[in-house]
């Protein structure tokens, strides 16, 4: 296994224990922080995989915009999951 | 290549432009926006009938867009299955003819150009769908009309209808991922999108495992789309809490989509032995005879006009299913004539259903008691209607039915009539119900003793398509000539039968 | 109970999944199906039939312009949806609506500092897609995201100044009527529909200009999300 | 020689950083209210990232990317600061008072 390889594994890895922890969150504002981090990591792997513009996309909607969007929604709802 | 070629890209461009256009130039002018989108769709029409006289002239017609030799482009044909188009454009000038006053009188005056935009663009996505020779274009052209879709539904306002539309959403997302997820593996496996090239290449792929997956992807996804049986949820809320023209447009031309994926599916994996197309249609046949009788029952047990018609979609892909599945020549060439006629009969019904709803305001089937003095045309537009759906000899609903019924005959399935015939009796059950509320009973609320008949404009289409409804039947043997080559095409480049 | 259901129905889809990707070649040999046939006939010739240096936008726009073009049209359909279904006319009663917090002196002297290097970045995306990775819907997307962080902090108002507000669906349809007047053009002077003409200059001269559409289309669309959702918009 | 005593000197900066982000991140986890946690993160953030990017400068040596680096730099100097103060504004704003050892000891 070469460094590259790990490296993946562990971003991997991070992925899938922040969907998981998105999913069982109750409180919305950490799930959506959570899904900021999550995107972040997508990022760092399309970096990694030597696609840099989609890493660029990655980081402004998944990690920028996607959770304004979200935290402007639950402005309006409520922050917890009922 | 004649250059009538070029006129194939057009039916997408054309709509889905006039739709782009529509919110710049008509901004608060939903009259004019209106005159704009019925002009573009005729527009379409036209078009599609000069590709249908070249198809009917000649063989079908393929455009590689930008001149690039498919599969390195990608390339729209015109074949007996995108002939299809000419159904969902005529069928669209019409919810547009009726979309008007519905429109004047639900959609606030800000929205109505946003209104004519989504049924433009859906409609153009629609063309394009059927007319795709490419997976990844097919997928794309699906994101098109289904995410208009939505919004069409979204646009009645509401608690029920805002529901009713996330659930449509959720559910066609996850059937869209399904569908990308198998282009994927698609193309993991030959290395190409364009249909033909990929139906190919799959005999001699290397992982029949993955095909088996793509496969599996593809049908659980179009069948969503289709809303066959068990993953019909969606479809009774979206189809029944949308405005009336959506309705119509929804159960008459989009879940048919569903259909039109299918048929592509099957004939994409024809040629790979390795995925045994024999279960796929033994699926087919099951989820179809369970979807006509739990489709009918729970038409039976509503209490809305909208609802009834919305499951009675349920049974009919349900009809439309099971003839695919028998995979006789007969049966799918049922089934297609199936697609079309239910379209034209539950199109009808919707823009029935629509006039009744805007001129009374109630929705209850046994609210409308005695309507039939009040509104007599668009009474007798909703009986003619019922009539045709439950199939009844000279109907448009009939030939399909009967042609299945022959089918399964072939296919030494007789037991499939006996379903057949049972939908036919549950559907007569409720339609009776509601010809005996209209027409036999008398007025129980003010608001219909008041009523006055509907808008020429919505009388119009109503009464158009009941009629095409009842008299369609008798020239079943045209349209099941129209169908057959492409039944035989389909069954034929089956190995299994 | 309907939880291990739903953990038992996506172990086997999982599995399931896993059983048929683990057939496929790995990613990046380059003896998989994928290399071999449509893409490799894409590098062979790609670049000068193409049109431009870098090969993912010869596809993109160039063999593949007409899924491209379905896919501006689905971001202009969702902005259209999100607009026709007006979330800010939804939500009943009185709106939580923050007391107003005057801008910070900083955060405003700061942001208008970095703004115009950002809007320049966005810009090199756009146009660097042409050679490099990047390309419209990247660098709209960084557009989007800047104007979305201009309207945080200096108020949505003033975001709403700076857009073109009477000619504002036409700059929002831009991109789907660029791709559609190249498509004319295509059939004009080279005789197909999304066929790039000749000259090399025209050629490329019509794919950065896609790319800027394409670019503004896609921030605009966002900026829309965005704004439909604020709280005193009305269209 | 001298490269050795450049790429270790690289070396020592990058942990360096990583040692301050552990710090900064130690803080967010352990730190009694917002203002602490915004202040150790903050700081840590920026002290951090700029000298794992001076190490990799070093590392770059005389070349284009060493530009990028001081570019980049610049804009962690710049916009690191100004996410806290906003934060810490908002934070202010919205309600949250600084965590005091008298006030939040005595009930326990």
């Amino acid at each position: 296994m070469s460094p590259n390889d790990v490296f993946d594994a562990l971003i991997l890895i991070l992925l899938i224990t922040c969907a998981l922890a998105i999913a069982r969150m109750k409180d919305l504002a950490a799930a959506v922080i959570l899904f900021s981090v999550y995107s972040f990591a997508l990022c760092l792997l399309w970096v990694h995989r030597g696609a840099p513009d989609v890493a660029m996309t990655e980081a402004a909607v998944g990690a920028g915009i996607t959770a304004v969007l979200f935290f402007y929604t639950l402005a309006r709802t409520g922050r917890r999951e009922k | 290549m004649s250059s009538l070629a070029h006129l194939l890209p057009l039916t997408v461009l054309l709509p889905i432009t006039a739709g782009v256009l529509a919110p710049a130039l008509f901004h608060r002018r939903g009259l004019a926006c209106w005159w704009w989108a019925l002009a573009a769709a005729i527009l379409t029409f036209a078009t599609t009938v000069t590709l249908w006289r070249q198809l009917q002239s000649g063989s079908t017609i393929s455009y590689p867009l930008g001149g690039w030799p498919p599969p390195y482009g990608i390339e729209l044909v015109f074949d007996g299955l995108a002939a299809l188009m000419l159904v969902l454009c005529a069928l669209s000038v019409l919810i547009l003819l009726a979309a008007r006053r519905y429109v004047e009188a639900t959609v606030p005056s800000s929205r109505q150009s946003l209104f004519y935009a989504l049924i433009l663009i859906n409609l153009g996505g629609m063309n394009g769908f059927v007319a795709a020779a490419d997976l990844f274009n097919l997928f794309v052209f699906m994101e098109i009309f289904s995410i208009s879709a939505y919004a069409l539904v979204a646009l009645a306002r509401g608690p029920v209808a805002a529901l009713a539309a996330l659930k449509y959403l959720l559910v066609g997302a996850v059937s869209s991922l399904l569908v990308l997820l198998a282009v994927a593996l698609l193309h993991a496996q030959t290395g190409s999108l364009n249909m033909s090239d990929v139906a190919g290449l799959l005999a001699q792929a290397e992982a029949p495992g993955a095909s088996a997956l793509a496969l599996g992807c593809l049908v659980v996804g179009f069948l969503v789309k289709a809303a066959i049986f068990p993953l019909h949820f969606w479809l009774p809320d979206a189809h029944a809490s949308a405005p009336s023209p959506v309705s119509a447009l929804l159960s008459g031309l989009v879940v048919k989509m569903g259909i039109v994926g299918l048929v592509r599916t099957r004939i994409l994996f024809a040629e790979a032995e390795i995925v045994p197309l024999l279960m796929l249609d033994n699926l087919l046949v099951w989820l179809g005879v369970i979807a006509i009788l739990a489709g009918a029952v729970l038409a039976m047990v509503q209490r809305e006009l909208k609802l009834m018609l919305a499951y009675s979609t349920v049974a009919n892909m349900g009809y439309i299913a099971l003839g695919i599945g028998l995979a006789t020549p007969s049966a799918v060439s049922g089934a297609l004539a199936h697609t079309v006629y239910h379209a034209t009969i539950k199109t009808g019904l919707f823009l029935t259903a629509g006039s009744i709803l805007l001129c009374t305001g109630l929705s209850r089937v046994d609210d409308l008691r005695g309507l039939g003095q009040r509104m007599p045309l668009t009474s007798g537009a909703l009986v003619l209607g019922l009539l045709a759906a439950t199939g009844i000899p000279p109907t448009a609903g009939f030939v399909g039915k009967w042609q299945i019924a022959l089918g399964a005959l072939q296919a030494g399935q007789a037991w499939v009539i006996g379903v057949i015939l049972a939908g036919a009796l549950l559907t007569l059950g409720w339609a009776i119900r509601v010809i005996n509320s209209l027409f036999f009973r008398p007025p129980a609320r003010a608001r219909v003793i008041t009523a006055n008949e509907a808008p020429v404009s919505m009388l119009v289409p109503s009464v158009l398509l009941a009629v095409l409804a009842v008299s369609a039947g008798l020239g079943g043997a045209i349209l099941l000539g129209l169908v057959e080559p492409l039944a035989l095409a389909i069954v034929g480049a089956d190995h299994d039968h | 109970m309907r939880n291990a259901l739903a953990l038992l129905i996506v172990i086997v889809l999982a599995g399931l999944m896993m059983a048929g990707v683990s057939q496929l070649p790995p990613p990046g040999s380059p003896d998989g199906a994928v290399h071999r046939h449509v893409a490799a006939h894409y590098i062979d010739g790609g670049t000068e039939a193409g049109g431009a240096p870098n090969l993912v936008t010869a596809v993109l726009l160039n063999y593949r312009a007409l899924d491209t073009y379905g896919e501006v049209v689905v971001i202009f359909a969702a902005l259209v949806a999100v607009l026709a279904v007006g979330l800010s006319g939804h939500s009943r009663g009185p709106r939580r609506q923050p007391d107003e917090l005057p801008v910070s002196p900083v955060v405003d002297r700061i942001i208008r500092l970095l703004a115009p290097f950002i809007a320049l970045f966005a810009l090199f995306m756009i146009l660097e897609g042409h050679v490099l990775p990047g390309g419209g819907f990247q660098g709209g997307v960084v557009l989007g995201a800047l104007l979305i962080l201009l309207s945080l902090v200096l108020g949505p108002r003033r975001i709403r100044r700076m857009l073109p507000t009477p000619a504002l669906f036409w700059t929002r349809a831009i991109a789907p009527l660029v791709f559609a007047l190249t498509a004319i053009a295509g059939l004009a002077l080279a005789g197909w529909l999304f066929a790039l003409p000749e000259p090399a200059w025209l050629r490329e001269l019509i794919l950065v200009g896609l790319e800027l559409a394409i670019g503004i289309g896609a921030a605009l669309a966002l900026v829309g999300f965005y704004l439909s959702l604020e709280a005193d918009h009305h269209d | 020689m001298s490269e050795l005593l450049l790429t270790t000197f690289a070396a020592v900066l990058i942990a360096a950083g990583c040692l301050f982000f552990l710090a900064g991140t130690i803080g967010l986890l352990r730190l009694p209210d917002f203002y602490c946690r915004l202040h150790a993160t903050t700081k840590c953030d920026a002290v951090g990232a700029v000298l794992i990017l001076l190490g990799v400068a070093l590392i770059a040596g005389a070349d284009t990317q060493t530009v990028r680096i001081v570019a980049l730099i610049a804009l962690i100097a710049i916009s690191s600061p100004t996410a806290g103060h906003a934060l810490a504004r908002a934070g202010w704003h919205a309600g949250h008072r600084p965590w005091t050892r008298e006030e939040n000891d005595e009930p326990e």
